[in-house]
């Protein structure tokens, strides 16, 4: 096994062995034992990672494998398999490294470490510390084998694992009847996605038995477009509710019941992220109104994200809608065909956010647990690192230049805008501007809420002094903070050359992507290109289309950090007290107390899904209590009815003949316990009527 | 008119029927017995001119009706027996009032 | 002629007093009706000419049963000429069921073909013993134990003061 | 002449030992022991003489009786039943103040079963009326033979008046069988029918009269109506007795009656033979579901037991209306062959099953003085093995397998199978009354096992030590049945060969 | 004497001999440790067997050395009927025998704390493991419904005095609807035997054989027209869907969990229910491989229905153990979906699946029983919190329910994605069934649904049971630490895990000859 994968593998399974030990011993682990075992294993799993990069990067030229020349595929029979009779083969796991794998592995070893770091400052006074990191140290092992997964049926493992962890850890203060029904949902939602990516993967199985990467990439033409298209919406399904994106957004928000590290390493950083990192592997084989639908999710999903964002009080709420829509922004990007731009921003964002996750942990453990905007003010006085790295966070997911969002978020318009232009150029619908006009507004409105938060949480006047009183912030809590801060500027995107890896990995898959992209009715597979359209050239945007597209962003959003950040400094700099005026104007107050309910989603989810399956259920129930036994009942039923009757009609019929119609009629239920029963003479009576029945009815027939 | 087998059948039939009426409508114990010996009278009737008319020169016929009649008073012995015995239970001999076991 | 004229004749009684047994509500009536309408059945065995079963008929018939029956009706009833009436519905559906049996009866005797008036028979007691002895033999030596166990159990019920105790 | 006796050595010990139970009496100081013993003794004589008697088809004393395997079958059944009732008798019975009952009763039973057994070896309709009556003017007394017992009184006035009518009826059509065809031989008549072109109603109405009667013996659908009274008054021995032994005499007697005709059509899908077939069917399958769904709401277990014994004499029936091979027969069919086969080990099979379950509740009734459900209560504590014992009848009775009941039942519903065509229906009518049947006798089992003994705290018993023998042989005997099955089913097909299917030489 | 050939007999007859050693020992106590030896050196034969089994045999459905059935033993029996004392594995009985006898043994340690009437439950217990083991070994058409049949009495009283409440109502109900079922199959085996008899000389009741005669179209010409084979298939489906159960003969199941014995609840649930599943493959589709193909639909519209409907009745209920109940028949709803769908992969799936239900199942059943043993009652509602108080019960229960909703990594996932995965490809054109793709498609999808609500419902239960505010009363219940309890809880989680993540170290290596050489026939 090639010296990278086996590191990364390492890497991978050192978390499990730190989940293993702390299972077992986790409990004798004393605070803050079990915290420096976890992180020690991440850490070690970083330096891993950081190893395996290096061996990657620096390959000899007779190597097939290595950044620039191929990736390290390796595959394991797991489950005998066979689709026909005739053909036995079976599902495999095994590993696909390439320089995507190991950036992602670099981002997630990176900020896993600082989360576990500043975790042991967080949940020192939890009773449940120790359980807190095995549940961290599974989650980083699910994680790490998603990235490093070869298959989708293996991702799909690690996918719900993932999952899984993320449900442990929403539901971690589980005696918090909030915290119960967020894991509850975040499960449920991303059970239902992935109903969707299960159904994905059945069907291209069933076309093509096997789902690792390079074969779903080599093999893809054998299925029609239209069935590919579908299986492109179904996988993707999977993503949009690992991603939180439009209209699975939902259970992101109430995940934050989570602790607020978990927030930042799995609902900010990592695994929102993995459906943007599921969407990229699967870019080759999505087809072009695959891509216009991923499209469209994503720029809805960031229009709404930040629309409501704005509108929220809580301050780890606004922070999970940005990131619901900064993963809109991920989504767009792969749907215009800016995959580079997709993942860079990825990398990126998973520093910031998480970044401005610790900080906000940072504040809510400075104030007790306090989550909502209107208790705090003034911070930056109490907890001066926290403001400061929060404040870089802010400007780097602003975009403002020299900060690590510049960079990426650029690429994303850029591609967008070249898109856009190519549309133009092609005749396509009006609409299609919107992919690019958009982001951009959105991309004014992001530094303004993001300031709005900074604002009214370290500026101005304490609201609540008490809290104030106490606030206070340790060292073990702001050294991840630093850190992460620096790579948040130019740091993070230039400085390690992300980009560039990236990029590699283009180059590296190209070879298993010849078919696709060699084949008729596969070209112009890289961007939205709706099928209906016709197809003159080469619709990969031309060099200088893409200059032009950058000139076109350069001009429209250079400046929009610099507008939102104003913006909200002018808004926010007297607290509430000039929202609240604005507020006063009725339509405005609509609006946000539209945008402050999150547009009403999770009503409408309970009326139109949570409701009719609980009624379903009731119903179903019902049905089972009441009508499906009664029915298999039934036949005992009749068979006891049946049974007096039966027992009866030694008297009763006949009695009945003999003693009126009138008389039954009358009392038909004394009737049984008539005195006239067990009568021998009804007896012989009964035997010569239908003695002369028969012999009168025989008669009849032979005559 | 020759008398033929056909009027002693028609005859045994109303001996027949008499003797179903006979059960059917007494509430005596005995007076059913005697329904039950006319109906056997009826199946002698039967028999013998049955025999007589028949072809074959047998008797088997009039063998059959004096055990049929033997057999009646078998039978009438026995029942009677029956029905003292019920009389020294019951009181009564009404069957009707047999009704104890009943369900 | 003479033959048409006694069968009638013997017919008519048979059957009148038949249906004396069927009307009368007394039970000695009954009985005394059935004596009536043995002795007619025992006159139409002589018509067919079976005489020593006319015999038998009337000894063991109106001789034994009939007394038997009487004796019967005396140990049973305190009232031996309390009646019986019986229910109007009772009455119709026997009734009902009497002439639907009836008439399917004669129907279906009506299809019978008419045999010929069959010849004098060489019949005689004599042939009958024969083959009560012969032929018959093993039905005959059966009857003989019937009427053992008849009158075993008939004297074993009617025996009211040896005292029965099983169970 | 004298050698003619010989192949009815059974029948000729019967008597004597009959005749012998009258005398002894006179010469012993136990009569209440003695007898008994002459009589198990004589019993047990006659069923040993059934091995040495030559049981080939033969027609004897001018076609009266006649022997054949078929009836061999049915007579060892019979007193090998016969054996184990007076067994039963023997051991329910008070010896300690009346001693002069047992040679009445003796000599009664020992009549019905010769008359039983003649039953099934005559096809002469004179034979049959008087074995017929020989079986029922005994029984008569038996079911009343506690003279001071109400429901005993009650019984037989019962039995005695709808028996009396039943024959009647019979006898009548018996006198119209012998002035259609002008002869007393059943196969005779049958030929002579089935070689005239038309079908004469008289002949309609005379087999009508006829299977009224075997209707009343067998306790079949619309005649069944005497049968539970009868059951529920008469002691627990008779009501054993007759449930199999009269029952099983009538339907051997019915199946050959049935068979003499189909054989005189050559099992010919006629119309004559199929309305004969299908009537039994018919009146099979509606046995057998009145039988059950009775029995459903019966809380007396004697009553309960006699509502099932219609319904088994259903499920025999259904045997017996196996009588024409259709396009649809498996081939290699014999319709008499596969009916006379099924019902037989059948009959073989009830006898036991019966017998288990009257004798855990002679026990059951030795012991609480009832024979309602709620004696059962608790059985299963208070007395384990007459409980077990009633536990593999009733299982039996139900038809499951690893019980004989499971055999007798597969058996005919083989029969049917090969049948083919309509008589689907039946199976599907068995199979319904099987399921039928587990309500109630599981009701038993119920309250056998799941429920507290109805005192509390009574004490243990075992029940008298013959008894419990005999329940415990029986069981036994039902659960080797299917390990036997292949031994009895070979006994069967060999017995199954008939005699007076063919015309008296 | 060697033992090899007598192996299978010797595992069918130790509990049975158990049964009666139970019944002379002297105390309780040795009464249950007696049993415990029994079950413990029958799962070592059934370990034997697995060192006796050839893991590679040619893939007919034929004896061996043709054939993957292994171990056979042949003895007359009632040669008049031909019926065969026949026994033999192969890999579809032989997961399904390794899980009754490790169930068993879990099953005798669950009822340690059964104090009435001990002999004659653990007695009973011991002939249900018999019977239970008898069925899936006999390969004598006959000797399979005996053993069908006589698992059933033992049940009954096993419910029927040793349970709940209504324990008589559902002893009752459980045993007239089993009962219906096995006349149902009573019916196909005589019919099939006469027919057979016109094919080979003396007919046969020998499965395999028939199985042959029914491919080779030897019965058809005996006069099993195809309207006949679907009225046998369906007697026989109808049968088995009973034992399985499934929608609409499914209601005997609830009230018999429910009023089950822990003990007995997870003998039904793990192994009874698998009988339903393996009548399948051993007898309803190889007898019938072309009516089942041409009621593919109706079968998989009937197993679509069983895992939704199930599934939404889980939802409902406030009773755990019903809710439990409700939830095995939405997972056999899989298993006959995946036999419906005749593809290896459903197939294997199907196996698997019956395997690892038999596991989790015991699993969460054993889990209601803690519970009841502790709380007294099962009422969702009152319970809560127990998370807190419980820990490690939590967290095996966590298991057991993740497992049960699916969850990759445990061993509920393998079987329902191949179970999928195979019901999507029964889409290709080179699959065994020639239906439309939509038809497919939509079923499959339909019953992807159910991996949702089956998610909905065990969290449900998750959530009432564990998560939110411990309540007061429950506060002082103690965790299971004691050891009788965690060596049930042990090796079932263990064996959850293990099957979950080498699904081919056990299971498949088995069944997939055997799945292959099913579907040769088949074809």
């Amino acid at each position: 096994m090639p010296l990278p994968s086996t590191l990364l593998l390492l890497a991978t399974l050192l978390p499990l062995g730190s989940f293993t030990l702390l299972l077992f011993t986790g409990k004798r682990l004393s605070y803050p034992l079990a915290g420096i075992v976890a992180t020690a294993f991440i850490i070690a799993s970083f330096a891993c990672t950081i190893a395996a990069m290096i061996a990657w990067l620096n390959v000899t030229p007779a190597s097939v494998w290595g950044a620039g020349k191929g990736p390290i595929f390796l595959s394991l029979p797991w489950l005998p398999f066979s689709l026909t009779p005739n053909h036995p083969s079976s599902l495999t796991v095994g590993i696909y490294l390439d320089s995507l794998t190991i950036a992602l592995f670099a981002m997630v070893t990176t900020v896993a470490a600082a989360v576990h770091v500043f975790s042991i400052g967080y949940m020192r006074h939890d009773p449940r510390f120790h359980r807190y990191f095995t549940y961290l140290s599974l989650f980083c092992f699910s994680m790490l084998a998603l990235l490093l997964s070869s298959t989708l049926i293996e991702l799909l493992v690690f996918w719900e694992l993932v999952g899984l962890c993320s449900y442990l850890l929403i539901g971690f203060w589980f005696e918090k009847r909030s915290a119960a029904n967020a894991s509850l949902k975040a499960f449920l939602t991303n059970r239902l996605g992935d109903l969707g990516f299960l159904i994905g993967i059945s069907l291209l199985i069933s076309h093509l038995g096997n789902t690792s990467f390079p074969h779903l990439w080599t093999s893809a033409t054998e299925i029609s477009p239209n069935t590919l298209t579908l299986i492109g919406i179904l996988l993707f399904t999977g993503a949009i509710a690992k991603s939180a994106q439009f209209p699975l957004h939902t259970w992101l928000p109430d995940a934050m019941e989570a602790p607020t590290p978990i927030s930042a390493l799995i609902h900010a950083a990592t695994m929102v992220a993995a459906g943007v990192y599921l969407t990229a592997r699967l870019f080759p084989i999505l087809t072009p109104d695959a891509k216009l639908f991923i499209a469209i999710i994503g720029l809805i999903t960031l229009t709404i994200g930040a629309l409501i964002a704005t509108a929220q009080t809580d301050i780890k709420r606004i922070l999970a809608y940005s990131t619901i829509s900064q993963l809109g922004y991920m989504m767009l990007a792969i749907g215009v065909g800016s995959w580079v731009g997709a993942l860079f921003h990825l990398i990126t964002h998973a520093f910031f956010k998480s970044l401005l996750f610790l900080a906000a942990g940072s504040v809510i453990h400075a104030a007790g647990h306090e989550q909502e905007l209107s208790h705090f003010g003034g911070l930056a006085r109490k907890i001066p690192v926290t403001a400061a790295t929060f404040a870089i966070a802010l400007l780097a997911m602003s975009g403002a230049p020299f900060f690590a969002g510049y960079y990426s978020k650029e690429l994303i318009l850029t591609h967008a805008a070249s898109f856009s232009l190519l549309s133009a150029s092609q005749s396509a619908p009006r609409w299609y501007a919107l992919f690019f006009y958009l982001p951009v507004a959105i991309a004014y409105l992001t530094p303004f809420y993001m300031t709005r938060c900074w604002m009214l949480t370290f500026h101005g006047r304490p609201r609540n002094l008490h809290l104030f009183a106490r606030a206070r912030e340790t060292w073990i809590l702001y050294v991840p903070l630093i850190l992460l801060a620096v790579l948040s500027t130019w740091v993070g995107a230039k400085g390690i050359g992300i980009r560039e890896l990236i990029e590699r990995s283009i180059t590296e898959s190209n070879a298993y992507c010849q078919s696709l992209t060699s084949h008729p009715n596969f070209s112009a597979f890289s961007t939205a290109w709706p099928a209906n359209l016709p197809i003159d050239q080469d619709l990969t945007p031309s060099q200088q289309l893409m200059e032009q597209g950058h000139m076109l962003t350069q001009t429209r959003v250079a400046y929009a950090w610099l507008a939102g950040i104003l913006l909200g400094i002018l808004l926010y700099l007297r607290g509430f007290l000039i929202p609240n005026l604005l507020l006063k104007f009725p339509p405005l107050r609509w609006l946000h107390i539209w945008l402050y309910r999150a547009m009403y989603f999770d009503e409408l989810y309970h009326l139109f899904l949570v409701g009719p399956v609980l009624i379903a259920s009731h119903l179903a129930n019902f049905l089972d209590t009441h009508v499906i036994d009664p029915i298999v009942n039934l036949t005992a039923t009749s068979i006891r009815s049946l049974a007096n009757l039966a027992s009866l009609n030694d008297e009763f019929v006949i009695d009945a003949s003999a003693t009126g119609i009138a008389h039954l009629s009358q009392n038909l239920g004394s009737l049984s316990r008539s005195p006239q029963t067990g009568r021998i003479r009804t007896y012989i009576l009964l035997l010569f009527t239908l003695l002369t029945l028969a012999i009168a009815s025989t008669i009849l027939l032979l005559y | 008119m020759p008398i033929t087998l056909h009027h002693y059948l028609v005859l045994s039939a109303l001996l027949f029927t008499t003797g179903l009426l006979t059960i059917l409508l007494k509430r005596n114990a005995l007076a059913i017995l005697m329904g039950i010996e006319l109906l056997l009278n009826s199946v002698t009737l039967n028999l013998v001119a049955f025999n007589h008319f028949s072809p074959t020169p047998t008797e088997d016929g009039q063998i059959f009706a004096l055990f049929i009649i033997l057999i009646a008073a078998a039978e009438a012995a026995i029942a009677l027996a029956i029905i003292l015995n019920f009389y020294n239970n019951f009181s009564s001999i009404d069957p009707d009032r047999a009704q104890t076991l009943k369900g | 002629m003479t033959q048409t004229l006694l069968f009638y004749t013997f017919a008519t009684l048979t059957a009148a007093s038949a249906l004396g047994v069927v009307l009368s509500r007394n039970i000695v009536r009954t009985a005394t009706c059935l004596l009536f309408t043995l002795l007619g059945v025992a006159a139409l065995f002589i018509l067919l000419d079976a005489e020593f079963l006319a015999a038998v008929q009337l000894l063991v018939y109106a001789g034994a049963t009939l007394v038997l029956i009487l004796f019967g009706v005396m140990l049973t009833s305190k009232n031996p000429f309390t009646s019986y009436q019986p229910s109007r519905l009772e009455l119709l559906l026997s009734l009902t069921i009497a002439i639907i049996f009836f008439t399917s009866l004669t129907a279906a005797i009506h299809t019978l073909p008419s045999p010929p008036a069959a010849s004098e028979s060489s019949y005689s007691i004599l042939f009958l013993g024969n083959a009560l002895l012969t032929d018959y033999l093993i039905p005959f030596e059966l009857s003989s134990l019937l009427l053992l166990l008849t009158m075993i159990g008939a004297a074993h019920l009617s025996n009211p003061r040896k005292p029965t105790s099983n169970q | 002449m004298l050698q003619s006796f010989l192949p009815f050595s059974s029948e000729l010990w019967l008597i004597a030992t009959l005749l012998a139970v009258l005398i002894v009496p006179f010469f012993t100081k136990h009569p209440s022991i003695s007898t008994p013993t002459v009589a198990l003794a004589g019993v047990c004589f006659a069923f040993t003489s059934l091995f040495f008697t030559d049981s080939s088809p033969h027609q004897y004393f001018h076609n009266l009786l006649l022997t054949d395997p078929v009836s061999t079958f049915w007579k060892g059944t019979l007193l090998l039943f016969t054996a184990a009732v007076l067994i039963l008798w023997f051991a329910t019975h008070d010896r300690s103040h009346d001693t002069s009952d047992a040679p009445e009763y003796l000599t009664l039973l020992l009549g019905a079963t010769l008359g039983m057994s003649l039953m099934a070896s005559t096809n002469h309709l004179l034979m049959i009326f008087l074995s017929f009556e020989l079986a029922s003017l005994p029984s008569y007394v038996l079911a009343g033979f506690r003279k001071t017992h109400r429901l005993g009184a009650e019984a037989s006035l019962k039995y005695v008046l709808f028996g009396a009518a039943s024959s009647a009826v019979m006898a009548y059509g018996l006198s119209l069988l012998y002035g259609l065809f002008h002869s007393l031989s059943l196969p005779v008549i049958a030929h002579v029918l089935a070689a005239s072109p038309s079908f004469p109603p008289l002949a309609a109405i005379a087999l009508i009269a006829v299977a009224t009667g075997l209707g009343f013996k067998i306790a079949a659908a619309p005649f069944h109506l005497w049968c539970p009274d009868v059951f529920e008054g008469a002691p627990i021995d008779i009501a054993v007795f007759l449930s199999v032994a009269s029952k099983g005499a009538a339907l051997v007697l019915s199946l050959r009656t049935a068979l003499t005709f189909a054989a005189a059509y050559n099992y010919a899908p006629t119309t004559p033979l199929i309305a004969l077939s299908t009537t039994i069917a018919i009146i099979a399958a509606i046995t057998c579901t009145l039988g059950n769904t009775a029995a459903l709401a019966q809380t007396n277990i004697k009553r309960l037991l006699a509502y099932s014994s219609i319904a088994h004499a259903g499920y025999m029936l259904c045997a017996v209306s196996i009588l024409l091979k259709t396009s649809h027969s498996a081939p290699g069919f014999t319709p008499s062959i596969a009916s006379t086969e099924s019902l037989l080990l059948y009959l073989a099979v009830y006898m036991f099953m019966n017998l288990g379950a009257f004798s855990v509740l002679a026990i059951v009734h030795h012991h609480t003085g009832r024979d309602t459900l709620d004696a059962f209560q608790g059985l299963g504590r208070t007395s384990p093995i007459a409980a077990g014992c009633m536990f593999c009848s009733q299982i039996s009775l139900i038809g499951l397998i690893p019980f004989a009941g499971f055999t007798a039942k597969l058996n005919i519903l083989f029969a049917l199978f090969r049948a083919g065509g309509w008589w689907w229906a039946l199976i599907v009518t068995i199979s319904l009354n099987t399921v039928l049947s587990a309500f109630y006798y599981f009701r038993i089992v119920r309250a056998m096992y799941f429920e507290p003994p109805s005192p509390p705290n009574q004490p243990r018993y075992l029940g008298p030590p013959l008894i419990l023998a005999i329940a415990l042989t029986s069981s036994l005997i039902l659960f080797s049945m299917l390990l036997l099955f292949s031994p009895m089913s070979r006994l069967t097909t060999h017995f199954s060969q008939w005699s007076s299917l063919t015309l008296p030489n | 004497m060697p033992l090899r050939p007598h192996l299978l007999t010797l595992l069918i007859l130790l509990p049975t001999i158990g049964a009666f050693t139970v019944l002379f020992t002297p105390s309780k106590r040795s009464a249950r440790w007696t049993t415990l030896s029994f079950t413990l050196v029958t799962f070592a034969l059934s370990l034997l067997l697995l060192a006796f089994y050839d893991f590679t045999p040619v893939s007919n459905y034929a004896y061996a050395p043709a054939g993957t059935i292994q171990l056979v033993q042949r003895l007359n029996w009632i040669p008049v009927f031909h019926i065969q004392y026949l026994v033999g594995i192969d890999g579809l009985s032989l997961p399904l025998i390794l899980l009754t006898t490790f169930i068993s043994i879990l099953v005798c340690i669950a009822s340690w704390n059964i104090n009435h009437m001990t002999r004659g439950y653990l007695c009973l217990f011991l002939l249900l493991e018999s019977g239970i083991l008898g069925t899936f070994c006999a390969l004598d058409f006959f000797l399979f419904y005996m053993f069908f049949e006589i698992s059933l009495l033992p049940m009954y009283f096993l419910i029927g005095i040793w349970g709940g409440p209504r324990r008589q109502y559902a002893a009752i109900k459980f045993f007239l609807y089993t009962l219906v079922g096995s006349i149902l199959l009573l019916i196909v085996l005589i019919g099939l035997y006469l027919f057979s008899k016109t094919a080979v000389p003396g007919g046969t009741f020998d499965l395999v054989q028939l199985a042959h005669l029914a491919r080779t179209g030897q019965l058809q010409s005996a006069g099993l027209t195809p309207a006949v084979a679907r009225a046998f298939f369906l007697c026989t489906l109808v049968a088995l869907l009973i034992k399985l159960p499934s929608i609409p003969f499914h209601t005997w199941l609830p009230d018999a969990h429910v009023e089950a014995p822990t003990p007995m609840s997870m003998i039904l649930a793990a192994v009874l229910l698998k009988m339903g599943g393996y009548g399948l493959f051993r007898v309803a589709y190889p007898l019938f491989p072309t009516a089942a193909r041409q009621l593919w639909l109706l079968v998989s519209i009937i197993a679509v229905i069983s895992i939704l409907y199930g599934a939404l009745v889980a939802l409902a209920q406030t009773d755990f153990k019903r809710l439990v109940a409700y939830s095995s028949i939405s997972n056999m709803g899989f298993v006959l979906l995946g036999a419906a769908m005749m593809t290896p992969a459903s197939i294997n799936g199907s196996i698997f699946m019956m395997v690892s239900h038999g596991i989790t199942s015991a699993l969460l059943f054993f889990i209601v029983g803690l519970i009841y043993d502790r709380a007294h009652h099962r009422d969702l509602p009152r319970l809560g919190g127990l998370a807190s108080t419980m820990p490690v019960f939590t967290a095996f229960s966590t298991l057991a329910l993740f497992a049960t909703l699916g969850l990759p990594g445990l061993s509920g996932f393998i079987g329902e994605i191949l179970v999928l995965l195979g019901s999507f490809s029964a889409s290709r054109p080179d699959s065994l069934l020639h239906a439309s793709t939509p038809a497919i498609y939509s079923l499959s999808i339909l019953a992807c649904t159910g991996l949702l609500l089956s998610a909905a419902y065990c969290l449900y239960a998750l959530q009432r049971i564990f998560l939110g505010p411990p309540r007061p009363e429950l506060s002082n219940l103690p965790d299971t630490t004691h050891p009788a309890e965690l060596s049930v809880l042990i090796p079932l989680t263990v064996m959850t895990l293990l099957l979950g993540i080498l699904p081919s170290l056990f299971v498949f290596p088995l069944t997939n000859p055997t799945v292959t050489a099913l579907l040769k026939l088949f074809s």
